[in-house]
């Protein structure tokens, strides 16, 4: 299979995950949204370090790091929604807007 | 159809499908789990890649890992039940199309000059001992690795702390 | 050639003054007296230097009339240079020198000028005794001497103006004084006084200007430097270049000015408002001078059209002063249209091309004023600040020093022969009617005309003044009461009448004008004499008019002159006016226009930032839509760049 | 110590400021008695760098050091001194320490105040001081801080509005500048040799980036540096229309923040003009010189005019430094105006005009803070600054009126008082460059004298108002402040080459900075 077809998987991905973290109505979808962003960031890397010959492994480590952060954040993240909900008594994020201005 | 574009779609399908029901759900758990595939066909296209490190770490990490936290995370919630679960759909599909039209755009008429065509790509080879060396090799990824370690406590600690119960005034004491 | 204590005794003449002025500002109130002996003993000391300086240059015999004492001209580092004092520098004014100067016109004028000083300090001691500024007034007078005399000493135009600004700070402070009266202030002196700084500062800036152009044109502005540097360029330029013709008609601007010409002579009369003495000190040692000793001074680079122009101002300034004199009833009002008057003469004289004739009727005319303005101040003081015409008289008896002294100085003025007026008043008619006779046109024609009908016109006024003031019978209580002024006031009564006999005597560079012109300026003097007296005496002695009938009898013309013939309105309508009224406009323009759109930005940033403030809504998904925007933008720009 | 003699001098008054942050809040005296030896320690050093040490024949940096300071970028730690900036630092350190005794000895938040207050005077020195265009840079927007508190705390009624206004105009400015300088800086290094930010090499090249600089949206690049330097100092100046802040600023500060405002800050502008603004761009100067001369008319005219309708007697005096500083403009324009003809003419009218402009911001200083400082003591009597209020203070304050017509006259240009010299040689060195400039600025001497003489009269002639009868004369703490400014204008009118000598090697040198075809 070619890049394009990659290219175009993880573009899907992207866009999905790009919906479901502007239109859902809860925080943990909010999440799940980033996380298919993530996913197809990855993928993209790992597929561009594969038809470039010579590129070595960083697309691969890049995408471990990715990984990586995208733990931390799935930690922090749900810490800060257990959080909120014990403070606001909800998860929604239209409930939330105590940071306007 | 060859093995290679068959494990390829099979992949795309599981990860495509699985982030369309993670979208569409009504229910979370499912929702998770419907993530939970998407995670595993994210990790089949990685080993199509011939990321064969990668693709475990992914199943390790994503699938064990995050996707477990998420599962805490549900039930320590009370969901939000029986609402309609998108709102505002139009305006974000609208953004996401316009994105995804210009993408493809540059996807299918733009040039890639000096990528070979999979069929001239070298085989690929295991990756673990590689990645493994690259990371403890001082020259190489090592810095960014203890990091990555250090960010991790912090986060530990970081994530104990925010998610600690405590008496905390409610938002309507607050306003 | 000077000897070697003539630089030091010459800077003691001004600097006599000037040390007087800061002990009386220091500690003069805690002095006895006020002080007063302070700048007196002063300026009597500057005097005997004067004199001594004077009786040396005397003892030069044929010489005394042309020779220079300079330190300019002699080098030798004795001038220092002011802007820049290191030696390396001579780029720009870094090698401007100022020096000293003494010649034979500046000797009887420095004596005249320092004497006069002397004695109107002598005078102001009896004057202005119980002043409640006493102080205050002598240190003026004695800063207005100081720079009169450095004026008088300095080798170069620069130095000319900036001495000549100083003046212009003492008159206003001395014209004001009677504003600032512990008792009584009268505001209409602190009106007079600005009036008289702002009006003389026309012509200042003007001057400035020329001298200016005279530096960039030929890099000195010290006399005798440009008395050679002009006629080089002329020669080399066959003619004269606009510029410096533009330069000249900037000097005379600011003798014009300064020295009280039509059209700038408004300020002169109202001047009046200071203290008598210091009209004395004013009108015949230094500020109106000054005007004339500057344009004699830069004589060199007037320009033949300029001269033209300055004897055409100068002699319709002695005919249009003269018939305002005629009208007025104030006395002092008159002596001071005699003086714009007298000093249209000596304008004109150096337009008509005698600077030294212009600078002999200065000296003689300074002898003669002041002892008509000290006598003037006699017999206010004595009237009780009674000074107008038409309710003196008859003081003939009771003030009979007063009296001779007002009558030789009047009659010096007049232009009776022998008196020291004479003279000088004769020399410059000379030069008229030597111009007239040499050209043709109106610019030969005009100064004759002019200042030979002047001349009977000043006989005539100033018998009028006298007659009505010292003959007849007192017209009211004041003057009947009036009793003989003092010793301190009266000694330099007397001896200013001597002067205003003697003075032409002791001036050195007598004018010579052709044998032809002398004898007909003789005839029209004479003429001009008899005719005035005449008049003066027909009209005033035997058949007794008073003062305001003579206004009535002389019909609409009396009355235009009466009112000065509406310059002071005309100034007030396009000058004054305007310049308020555009001040105002100016200042909301500023506040509404410039301060306007700066307010206008601050309030549009404000506005917009409130519209923005909108933005932050707290909504994290909002914040997510303006991500997906700006991705979707910058998606674009890429997409662009690459195609 | 020998060699970083500079950098001491700077760091004393921040030294000093950190020293009242340690003494107690209620020691009011203790921080006054700091302040005030600071400066008059900073001004006794300087005069006797005048008198030893200083030579005033060499017109290039004295003292120099530099030391490296953000490698990376090659920004230095690097100062000097030469004639203009050890004048201005005089100048400065007088002002200040005059401001400090100005002050009333009790006030609230001294010892704030009085560390702000040195701040400021230490930010100052520096500018003057830095000769590496970055720390100028840094030292200008330090000072601009310490001014903004020092009116926004201390100042009148509407303090707050003044202060905002302040610092928005001058930060606008400096933002300008900002982009100069990092322009300027990487054109330096175009040419493949280390970038440098050192202000007498980026001179050394200027002259060359005029020829090959390009064009930026129409117009060369020289121009757009001079544009923005010029903008950034023009505020600061200020050249009218940017001048509004000036009369609010003025207004609302307190009397010895004024006269630090008029007497010091004000001439910042100029010494960057002078330093930075027509060296590091003379082909762009030399061609918009009739845009700076025609700008200084208008802001002596145009000040002048204004002034004359303002009845508030600080506005006035604030629009007199608008108009005052209008004849420094004129005089930098006066040094590149000759190119247009006047060949016969040498370097004479050049360095006229020069030394009219920067005796002009000595000579200014002193009489605009002698004014503030009349204004401040007839608010302290009457509490209020209407004009048409006052009248015939000069019979009843004898001492003041001696001192105030000093003031009024040396802000006038009369002879003999430092306010004539400047005037003159400005308009002597102008002339045959901008003739017509000169004849409209004649026009302009007229307004000054007629807003002045007004002033004079409403406040020192006349009668006296029932209610200022019991005003009493100055007292020995304001004779103190204003007796230093009248000796310095009377020896600066009377001997004006005390500051011209130590001034006229270092404006030949800056002259030469002027690429040869701009010279004769």
């Amino acid at each position: 299979m070619g890049l394009e077809a990659y290219l175009f998987v993880s573009l899907l991905l992207f866009l999905l995950g790009l919906i479901m973290a502007a239109a859902r109505r809860s925080l943990i979808y909010v999440l799940i949204g980033l996380e298919l962003i993530l996913n197809a960031a990855n993928l993209n890397l790992v597929a561009f370090q594969r038809f470039h010959p010579g590129a070595g492994l960083d697309g691969q480590i890049g995408a471990i790091f990715v990984i990586i952060l995208a733990a931390a954040e799935a930690a922090i993240a749900l810490a800060i929604v257990l959080n909120v909900y014990s403070r606001f008594g909800s998860i929604r994020p239209d409930d939330m807007h105590t940071l306007r201005d | 159809m060859t093995g290679a574009e068959l494990s390829f779609a099979v992949f795309t399908a599981l990860a495509l499908g699985g982030a369309l029901v993670a979208l569409f759900e009504t229910s979370v758990v499912r929702s998770a789990f419907a993530m939970f595939g998407t995670f595993l066909g994210v990790a089949g296209l990685y080993l199509t890649l011939g990321a064969d490190f990668l693709a475990m770490t992914q199943v390790l990490i994503y699938a064990g890992g995050i996707m477990v936290l998420y599962l805490f995370g549900l039930m320590l919630t009370k969901p939000s039940p029986h609402e309609r679960n998108l709102r505002r759909i139009g305006l974000a599909a609208a953004l996401a199309g316009a994105l995804a039209i210009l993408l493809l755009v540059q996807l299918f008429t733009g040039e890639h000059a000096g990528m070979p065509a999979p069929e001239n790509l070298p085989a690929p080879e295991p990756t673990a001992e590689a990645i493994g060396l690259a990371f403890l090799r001082a020259d190489s990824w090592l810095f960014a690795f203890e990091f990555a370690s250090v960010l991790l406590l912090a986060t530990l600690v970081g994530a104990v702390y925010i998610a600690r119960r405590r008496p905390e005034p409610r938002a309507e004491e607050l306003s | 050639m000077p000897t070697a204590d003539f630089f030091p005794l010459l800077l003691a003449v001004p600097l006599l003054p000037l040390g007087a002025w800061l002990l009386q500002v220091l500690v003069g109130r805690s002095l006895p007296r006020g002080g007063d002996w302070l700048p007196t003993g002063a300026m009597l000391g500057a005097f005997g230097v004067a004199v001594l300086l004077y009786l040396r240059a005397q003892g030069l015999g044929d010489e005394a009339e042309h020779f220079v004492w300079s330190t300019g001209a002699t080098g030798g580092g004795h001038g220092w240079k002011w802007f820049v004092s290191s030696e390396g520098l001579d780029a720009g004014l870094a090698a401007f020198r100022a020096g000293l100067w003494y010649d034979g016109l500046t000797a009887p004028l420095l004596a005249m000028v320092a004497g006069v000083s002397f004695l109107v300090h002598l005078f102001s001691t009896g004057y202005m005794r119980g002043n409640s500024r006493y102080t205050a007034y002598f240190a003026g007078l004695a800063l207005f001497s100081f720079a009169m005399l450095a004026m008088l000493v300095s080798d170069n135009l620069l130095f000319v103006f900036m001495f000549w600004e100083v003046m212009g700070l003492c008159s206003f402070l001395l014209i004001g004084h009677d504003s600032l009266d512990r008792q009584k202030p009268r505001p209409r002196a602190a009106a007079a006084a600005v009036k008289a700084f702002l009006t003389t500062r026309v012509g200042d800036v003007a001057l400035l200007l020329g001298l200016a152009i005279l530096w960039n044109g030929f890099g000195t502005l010290q006399f005798h430097e440009l008395a050679v540097a002009v006629p080089n360029l002329i020669e080399g330029q066959q003619g004269w270049p606009s510029w410096l013709e533009t330069a000249g008609v900037l000097i005379f601007l600011g003798a014009v000015g300064k020295s009280a010409q039509f059209p700038l002579h408004v300020w002169l009369p109202d001047a009046m408002e200071g203290p008598t003495p210091v009209s004395a000190m004013i009108h015949a040692a230094t500020m109106v001078a000054a005007g004339v000793y500057l344009v004699a001074r830069a004589f060199p680079v007037l320009a033949p059209g300029v001269l033209a122009i300055i004897a055409v101002v100068g002699a319709f300034t002695a005919f249009f002063a003269a018939t305002i004199a005629l009208t007025q009833d104030d006395l002092k009002k008159v002596l001071a249209y005699s003086t714009i008057s007298q000093l249209g003469y000596m304008i004109s004289a150096v337009g008509l091309g005698s600077p030294d004739g212009a600078l002999f009727h200065v000296f003689t005319h300074g002898l003669f004023k002041a002892g008509l303005f000290l006598g003037a101040g006699a017999v206010i003081h004595a009237c009780h600040h009674e000074q107008n015409l038409s309710r003196l008289g008859g003081l003939r008896k009771r003030m009979p020093v007063t009296y001779a002294s007002m009558l030789l100085c009047t009659a010096a003025i007049a232009g009776v022969p022998f008196l020291s007026g004479f003279y000088s008043k004769d020399a410059i008619l000379a030069f008229a009617a030597e111009g007239w006779e040499a050209g043709a046109g109106m610019a030969a024609t005009l100064p004759l005309v002019l200042l030979g009908l002047a001349a009977p016109l000043t006989a005539l006024y100033m018998f009028r003044m006298f007659l009505l003031a010292f003959s007849g019978e007192p017209r009211s209580d004041h003057a009947r009461d009036a009793k003989e002024v003092p010793l301190p006031m009266s000694l330099p009564l007397v001896l200013l009448g001597l002067g205003a006999v003697f003075g032409a005597m002791l001036w050195f560079a007598k004018p010579h004008p052709s044998e032809d012109a002398h004898h007909l300026a003789t005839i029209l003097a004479s003429v001009s004499l008899v005719l005035g007296l005449g008049a003066a005496l027909l009209y005033f002695q035997f058949r007794k008019r008073d003062a305001g009938r003579t206004a009535a009898a002389l019909g609409p013309f009396a009355r235009a002159a009466r009112g000065l013939y509406g310059v002071d309105g005309f100034y007030h309508a396009v000058t004054v006016m305007p310049v308020r009224v555009v001040a105002r406009l100016a200042s909301s323009f500023d506040r509404r226009v410039v301060d306007g759109i700066v307010h206008g930005l601050g309030g549009f940033a404000v506005q917009l930032g409130l519209r923005l403030r909108r933005l932050q809504s707290g909504h994290i998904q909002r914040y997510l839509y303006l991500t997906y925007a700006g991705l979707l933008a910058l998606t674009l720009f890429a997409l662009w760049r690459v195609s | 110590m020998g060699e970083h003699l500079l950098s001491v001098f700077v760091a004393l008054p921040f030294v000093a400021a950190l020293l009242i942050a340690l003494i107690p809040r209620t020691s009011q005296a203790a921080h006054r008695f700091v302040a005030g030896t600071t400066t008059a320690a900073a001004f006794a050093f300087l005069i006797g760098l005048v008198f030893g040490g200083f030579d005033p024949s060499q017109g290039g940096l004295q003292f120099a050091e530099s030391t490296s300071w953000i490698p990376r970028f090659q920004v230095n730690w690097a100062l000097g001194m030469d004639g203009l900036a050890l004048v201005l630092l005089l100048l400065s350190a007088l002002i200040h320490f005059l401001a400090v005794i100005a002050t009333k000895p009790r006030i609230d938040g001294s010892k704030g105040y009085y560390a702000l207050l040195l701040l400021l005077f230490g930010g100052v020195n520096g500018v003057f001081l830095a000769t590496d265009l970055f720390l100028f840079y840094v030292f200008w927007e330090l000072m601009l801080i310490p001014m903004y508190f020092l009116i926004g705390i201390w100042g009148g009624e509407q303090r707050k509005r003044a202060a905002t206004k302040f610092i928005l105009y001058t930060l606008f400015g400096s933002v300008l500048m900002l982009v100069a300088v990092v322009a300027v800086y990487l054109r330096s290094g175009a040419d493949g040799v280390l970038p440098t930010f050192d202000i007498f090499a980026l001179q050394a090249q200027a002259a060359g980036w005029a020829i090959e600089g390009g064009t930026l949206f129409g117009l060369e690049w020289s121009t757009w540096i001079f544009a923005l330097f010029f903008l950034a100092f023009a505020v600061k100046i200020p050249v009218v229309p940017f001048h509004t802040w000036l009369p609010d600023a003025h207004v609302q500060a307190p009397t010895p923040i004024s006269v630090i405002l008029a007497g010091v800050l004000l001439k910042l502008g100029a010494y960057g003009m002078l330093r930075i603004g027509f060296p590091l761009a003379p082909d762009a100067f030399a061609e918009l010189a009739w845009l700076v001369a025609t700008l200084g008319v208008i802001n002596i005219v145009y000040g002048a005019w204004v002034a004359l309708a303002q009845t508030d007697f600080k506005r006035l005096v604030a629009y007199s430094s608008v108009s005052h500083m209008g004849f420094f403009l004129l005089g930098i324009a006066g040094v590149a105006g000759l190119t247009q003809g006047a060949a016969h003419l040498d370097a004479g009218p050049r360095f006229n005009s020069i030394a009219g402009a920067s005796l002009q911001l000595v000579t200014h200083g002193i009489s605009a803070a002698l004014m503030f400082l009349l204004v401040g003591v007839v608010y302290d009597r009457a509490h209020s600054r209407d004009l048409n209020r006052f009248g015939g203070l000069g019979r009843i304050m004898p001492k003041f009126f001696v001192v105030a017509t000093v003031g009024f006259f040396s802000s006038l240009g009369l002879p003999l008082l430092a306010g004539f010299v400047p005037e003159a040689l400005t308009l002597f060195g102008a002339w045959p460059s901008w003739p017509l400039h000169v004849g409209l600025t004649a026009f302009g001497l007229m307004l000054t004298a007629i807003y002045l003489l007004q002033a004079y009269r409403s406040v020192l002639l006349g009668p006296t108002p029932r209610d200022c009868k019991g005003y009493a004369d100055l007292d020995r703490r304001e004779m103190a402040v204003t007796l230093p400014l009248v000796v310095a204008s009377v020896a600066l009118g009377v001997a004006p080459f005390l500051v011209l000598d130590l001034l006229a090697s270092c404006l030949q040198t800056i002259l030469r900075t002027l690429p040869p075809e701009v010279l004769p």
